[in-house]
């Protein structure tokens, strides 16, 4: 089938700006729009620039936006598209360095700001410490993100304001948090316990639907606001 | 050289948000909806005189009343909705149909009281 | 051009590179370079398991995990590093819990751990439960935690920068020449001790469970810098790749009773395995596989079988094995055990072929999966060159990108992860030491030259020929010549055709001659990698007569240890490629004729 | 599972005023319903729609509920009422105008506007509160 592909397009070192490029390709339904983009860089336009690896959702490096809503380019299928134009933009909220790359640089910034490591300075015993399956569970959840920013990107607050430390942040404190293992949770609370943590969220839920990993992004938030009220983990 | 952050308005609207966006956006809309109606309502009581109630006849008239009784009702649903969200994270899972049950309550409600204020204002009252 | 100088200086972020720099930054000032940023990176892929004898849920010891290893290497392992990497195995994954890595675990709070292919109790026989696991995301649990523990430990890192070159002064190594993405500068990194760490290259195969980024750039390097590569004809295939994509069905899902069945509706590995059956080691079901579809079993009559992980499959097999839980009540499953343990691989079946494993089968293919050659090292990860295993001063490597050569010709699942944690360990121990008691070796101005002008001439204006299309050629000959079987005929076409693409791709033509985030330019010069390495890799195998582990040939089906119990070493000359070999290291574990 | 304890983080006014929203939020329409209740009991009988309801709610005056033709407000200015109808307008009020200031806070950093604006609306939200109250009391 034919599908029109309407890219985004900067490039720092030509003086053409910001603009869409259109390129018709013949694509077959189960083709990822990643397929799409590597079939354009491939055969049409070698400049066209994206990040990607491991081109099945776990890597987190092709987080663009898909007609209007943040996705991996590697986990959406053309035949899941409801229209045959798709519009490629990159995510909101970062600097573009060219065509569909942004600078990741706060993201990561704000993500090393909540000590997203796990803390236990207690003599560790000769073997694993223990840990039951339903402790293990309580932060299942957030365990799985793998930094993509789908959700900082999606979430309005952010745009706003670049400051706010962002879903994907609270999203790995929240893994150690809820980790019974793990002793620094009062400091991430007090990181958290800030206008530029936890409050400016809006449960917005932009960052839920964004998350490709099918996090309960607003949920792990909530959580940790509730943390923070009532000094509990439940 | 890199392209600005900054997400523009529109561009911000332009995202296929869910639901819950729309909320945000409406209720921020009418929280600082509601303050203006506040604050005019408040000077115009204090001037009083010509200005006062040349302040008045707008906020008396019936699409500013039509707009801020649903900013009411619209804050207020959708602020009880937030906070129980927040207070009980556990129902974040139903999130979808709580925005669901949100304009399950707000509509009718709203479309009721615009019908009398509406069929007042026709009676002439 | 800008200059950095750090003592150790890791190339690559994936479990081996963080885990080497975690070790090193202890001790000495380390820096990390990676293309991708770190937690992009393959390792966090991995899905079924980490290997250890913890014993947790029923007896098992490092030996026997030493001596599976020997076998599933087809005796081509060596034995000593084997031993230690089986000894360290259990530390090294009490020193990843106590990092705060989430294993999956047991009623008793401790690290759940599943079956593997080629894992045994070796009084049995029969399948022993040695994979430490997380859900089906172990990889990505390894990889977060080790990079989570780096920002800890405040290790410095280079993102995005791609290393394309290594200084070596006096015969040691002195540094990398790295782009730096973002700006398409080239920078100086100056160091006492070099680690490699960049991962496999699987993308020279067509089919593949390789990300893009797979693309051998670690020991192309190396070997344009005349250190040779170890055995590099010794390519896993992996079993179950999803039929056309290549994406990866781990062999937890036959670990946790799924079985492979072929057009008839049959269990067709009782007939290869008869005591592990699904279970056995991955070149004998990759190999199995594929005589199936030979013989027309494929279903429908195409070139895939099913995997099937059903629980009314499920029960039914485990019942007829007699397979029971650690408790000794038998083994079942309901679809919630199956969504609990591999909801990862759920999810990729949901989105990409509309298949739902709890209630249908997957379709599968062997897909080019894991190198188990690469730069040669000994077991402290230190490189190597020659056949009487003469160090390298100043240069390591670790990981996919090294052969220690602790997986011989074919490597167990679970034992790749394990590699990296104990390796990276000891590489990194090893440049912090070394780094300590020498000095910077003064580099000359022109050091990147040897660099930029491999960069210039790929920028070249007057091509014609397409980068995209001598890569898909070298796939498609790889895969069909030098892929689950080989033949003569087929590896010498493979051989010419190669040495032809190398020739256009002297000719190519790019579209982007920017310099900012030029990716166009990298890829081809990726390109450029992976020809060197299947050249390397397809002369290894044709002269490779015999069959053992993952190489096996239809015109020399036998192992022939009397000939060819020996590690091949290849340099890539300016003329081809050279070959010579080194013996195999021996210790308790005598070869003998492998059966599971 | 149990539940564990940690140490609570210190109060801020970011929290503080966070908690104070909800809690304000649910105390409003609790407060505002109180009220209309007790406007009919008294025999409120024109105008006691839900206009009046809201009116009620959010901005406490007695005017408010005279206009609906009860027949004797003279209790309305009795110290209870006169408390509740406070109470109203300061859990409104500061609602209302903490909400201002969130807005505001989205769109400035820390540094001289927020300060600047935190101050203006501090004054205003003190002023009206203020006013308002003297309505109250001397109506
Ligand atoms: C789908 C899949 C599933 C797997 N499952 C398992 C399993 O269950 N159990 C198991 O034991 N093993 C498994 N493996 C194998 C194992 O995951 C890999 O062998 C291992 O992760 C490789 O790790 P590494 O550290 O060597 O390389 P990687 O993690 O790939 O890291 C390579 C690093 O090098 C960097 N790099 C590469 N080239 C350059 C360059 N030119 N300049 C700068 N940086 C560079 C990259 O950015 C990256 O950071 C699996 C592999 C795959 C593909
Ligand atoms: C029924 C009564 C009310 C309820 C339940 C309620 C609830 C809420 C809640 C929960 C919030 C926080 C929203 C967030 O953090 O995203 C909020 C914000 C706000 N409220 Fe109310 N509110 C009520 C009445 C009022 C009134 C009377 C006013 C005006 C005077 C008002 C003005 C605001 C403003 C300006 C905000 C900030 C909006 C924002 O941050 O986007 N609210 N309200
Ligand atoms: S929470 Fe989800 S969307 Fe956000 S960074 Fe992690 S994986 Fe990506
Ligand atoms: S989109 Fe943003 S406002 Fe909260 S719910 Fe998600 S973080
Ligand atoms: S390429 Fe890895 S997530 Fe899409």
């Amino acid at each position: 089938m034919e599908v029109k592909l309407k890219v985004f397009r900067y490039n720092p070192e030509d003086d053409e700006g910001k603009h869409f490029d259109t390129f018709t390709l013949e694509a077959e339904p189960t083709d990822r729009v990643l397929d799409l983009l590597e079939q354009v860089k491939n055969y049409v336009d070698g400049t066209l620039t994206f990040r990607r690896s491991c081109a099945h959702g776990v890597c987190g490096s092709d987080a663009i936006r898909i007609n209007g809503v943040n996705r991996l380019a590697c986990k959406v299928l053309v035949q899941d598209l409801k229209s045959k134009t798709v519009k490629i933009e990159p995510i909101l909220g970062l600097e573009v360095e060219k065509d569909l790359v942004v600078d990741m640089e706060p993201f990561f910034r704000h993500y090393k700001s909540v000590l997203p490591y796990f803390v236990n300075d207690d003599p560790p015993p000769m073997k694993e410490r223990l840990q039951s399956p339903e402790e293990r569970s309580r932060f299942d959840d957030t365990t799985k993100c793998i930094l993509c920013a789908s959700c900082t990107t999606s979430c309005p607050s952010f745009w706003i304001n670049e400051e706010y430390v962002g879903p994907s942040a609270i999203v790995n404190a929240h893994r150690f948090i809820y980790d019974s293992r793990d002793q620094a949770a009062a400091e991430r609370l007090e990181i958290l316990n800030d206008q530029f943590g936890v409050y400016r969220c809006h449960t917005i839920f932009n960052c839920t639907d964004a998350c490709p990993r099918e996090i309960e992004v607003t949920k792990a938030v909530g959580e940790v606001k509730k943390a923070i009220a009532t000094g509990r983990l439940e | 050289m890199t392209l600005d952050r900054k997400v523009g308005l529109l561009a911000g609207l332009r995202y296929k948000g869910g639901g819950p966006m729309l909320a945000w956006i409406l209720h921020r809309i009418t929280g600082l909806g509601m303050i203006v109606f506040i604050a005019l309502h408040v000077i115009a009581s204090l001037l009083g005189g010509d200005i006062g109630i040349a302040i008045n006849t707008v906020y008396q008239s019936l699409y500013f009343q039509l707009f801020v009784v649903f900013g009411i009702i619209f804050h207020g649903v959708n602020g009880l909705r937030i906070i129980v969200l927040d207070l009980w994270p556990k129902f974040i899972e139903y999130q979808r149909e709580s925005t669901w049950l949100e304009w399950f309550i707000i509509l009718p409600v709203y479309g009721l009281t615009a019908f009398v204020m509406i069929s007042r204002f026709l009676a002439g009252e | 051009m800008q200059k950095h100088q750090h003592e150790v200086i890791v190339v690559g972020a994936g479990g081996a590179g963080l885990t080497a720099a975690l070790y090193a930054s202890q001790h000495v000032s380390t820096a990390v370079i990676s293309k991708l940023y770190p937690t992009r990176s393959h390792t966090g892929t991995a899905q079924g398991g980490i290997g250890a004898a913890l014993g947790n849920t029923e007896e098992d010891h490092p030996e026997w995990h030493a001596y599976d290893t020997v076998k599933g290497s087809d005796y081509l392992g060596d034995q000593t590093a084997i031993e230690f990497m089986a000894q360290e195995a259990v530390q090294a994954v009490y020193e990843l819990e106590h990092m705060g890595l989430p294993f999956s675990r047991n009623p008793d709070g401790t690290i759940a751990q599943r079956p593997f292919g080629g894992h045994t109790n070796n009084e049995t026989g029969k399948p022993v439960r040695r994979a430490c696991y997380a859900a089906d995301r172990t990889g990505h649990m390894i990889l977060q935690t080790l990079y989570q523990q780096s920002i800890k430990n405040k290790v410095n890192f280079f993102d995005e920068f791609h290393v394309v070159d290594l200084l070596v002064e006096d015969g040691k190594a002195a540094g990398v020449v790295a782009i730096e993405l973002e700006t398409g500068e080239f920078h100086i990194f100056h160091a006492k001790a070099v680690i490699f760490a960049t991962g496999g290259h699987g993308r020279v195969w067509e089919i593949t469970s390789n990300a893009y980024a797979y693309t051998g750039d670690g020991v192309a390097i190396t070997l344009r810098r005349g250190i040779p590569a170890e055995d590099m004809e010794f390519f896993q295939f992996h079993p179950t790749g999803i039929y056309k994509m290549g994406i990866l069905i781990t062999e937890g899902v036959r670990g946790e009773g799924g079985v492979l069945i072929n057009d008839k509706g049959e269990r067709f590995m009782e007939e290869y395995a008869p005591t592990v059956k699904d279970l056995a080691s991955r070149d004998v079901v990759s190999r199995a596989m594929y005589l199936e579809m030979k013989a027309g079993r494929g279903i429908g009559g195409k070139r895939f079988l099913n995997l099937d992980v059903t629980p009314e499959v499920v029960n039914k097999y485990a019942a007829e094995d007699g397979r029971t839980n650690p408790d000794g009540s038998p083994y079942r499953m309901t679809g919630e055990d199956i969504f609990a343990k591999l909801p990862d691989i759920i999810d990729f079946c949901e989105t990409y072929i509309g298949v739902n494993p709890v209630t249908q089968p997957m379709p599968v293919q062997p897909t080019a999966h894991y190198a188990m050659g690469g730069i040669p090292t000994n077991m402290y990860g230190e490189v190597v060159i020659d056949k009487e295993n003469t160090v390298m001063p100043g240069l390591y490597a670790a990981g996919e990108v090294a052969c220690v050569s602790a997986h011989g010709a074919n490597r167990l699942g679970t034992n790749a992860l394990l590699d990296l944690v104990v390796f990276g360990k000891y590489s990194g121990l090893k440049a912090a030491e070394y780094s300590q008691g020498s000095s910077f070796i003064p580099l000359p101005a022109n050091a990147a030259d040897f660099a930029q002008e491999q960069f210039a001439q790929l920028h070249r204006e007057d091509g014609t020929e397409s980068v995209t299309d001598i890569a898909n050629e070298m796939k498609e000959v790889m895969f069909d010549h030098v892929g689950v079987f080989r033949v003569e005929e087929g590896m010498q076409e493979a051989v010419d055709k190669i040495r032809a693409l190398k020739e256009r791709f002297q000719h190519i033509s790019i579209d982007d001659h920017g310099k900012k985030f030029n990716t166009d330019v990298l890829n081809a010069w990726e390109v450029s990698n992976l020809l060197d390495l299947a050249e390397v890799t397809a002369v290894s195998a044709l002269e490779r007569k015999e069959s053992r582990g993952a190489h096996s040939r239809d015109d020399y089906t036998e192992r022939d240890d009397e000939n060819w119990l020996k590690h091949t070493l290849a340099w890539l000359d300016k003329d081809g490629v050279r070959l010579e070999y080194k013996p195999v290291d021996i210790t308790k574990y005598k070869p003998k004729a492998r059966s599971y | 599972m149990q539940s564990r304890k940690v140490p609570q983080p210190g109060w801020n006014l970011e929290y503080t005023m966070w908690m104070f929203t909800r809690l304000s939020g649910l105390a409003l329409p609790v407060l505002g319903l109180i009220g209309i209740t007790a406007a009919l009991v008294m025999g409120a009988r024109t105008q006691m729609d839900l206009g009046t309801l809201m009116r009620w709610t959010f901005f406490p005056n007695v005017s408010h509920v005279t206009s609906s033709n009860i027949p004797d407000y003279v209790p309305w200015g009795g110290a209870f009422w006169q408390i509740m109808q406070i109470m109203i307008a300061f859990f409104g009020f500061t609602h209302g105008f903490n909400g201002l200031r969130v807005v505001a806070e989205d769109y400035t950093n820390p540094g001289f506007w927020q300060v600047f604006w935190r101050g203006i609306i501090f004054l205003v939200w003190l002023f009206s509160l203020l006013a308002v109250i003297f309505v109250i009391i001397n109506s």
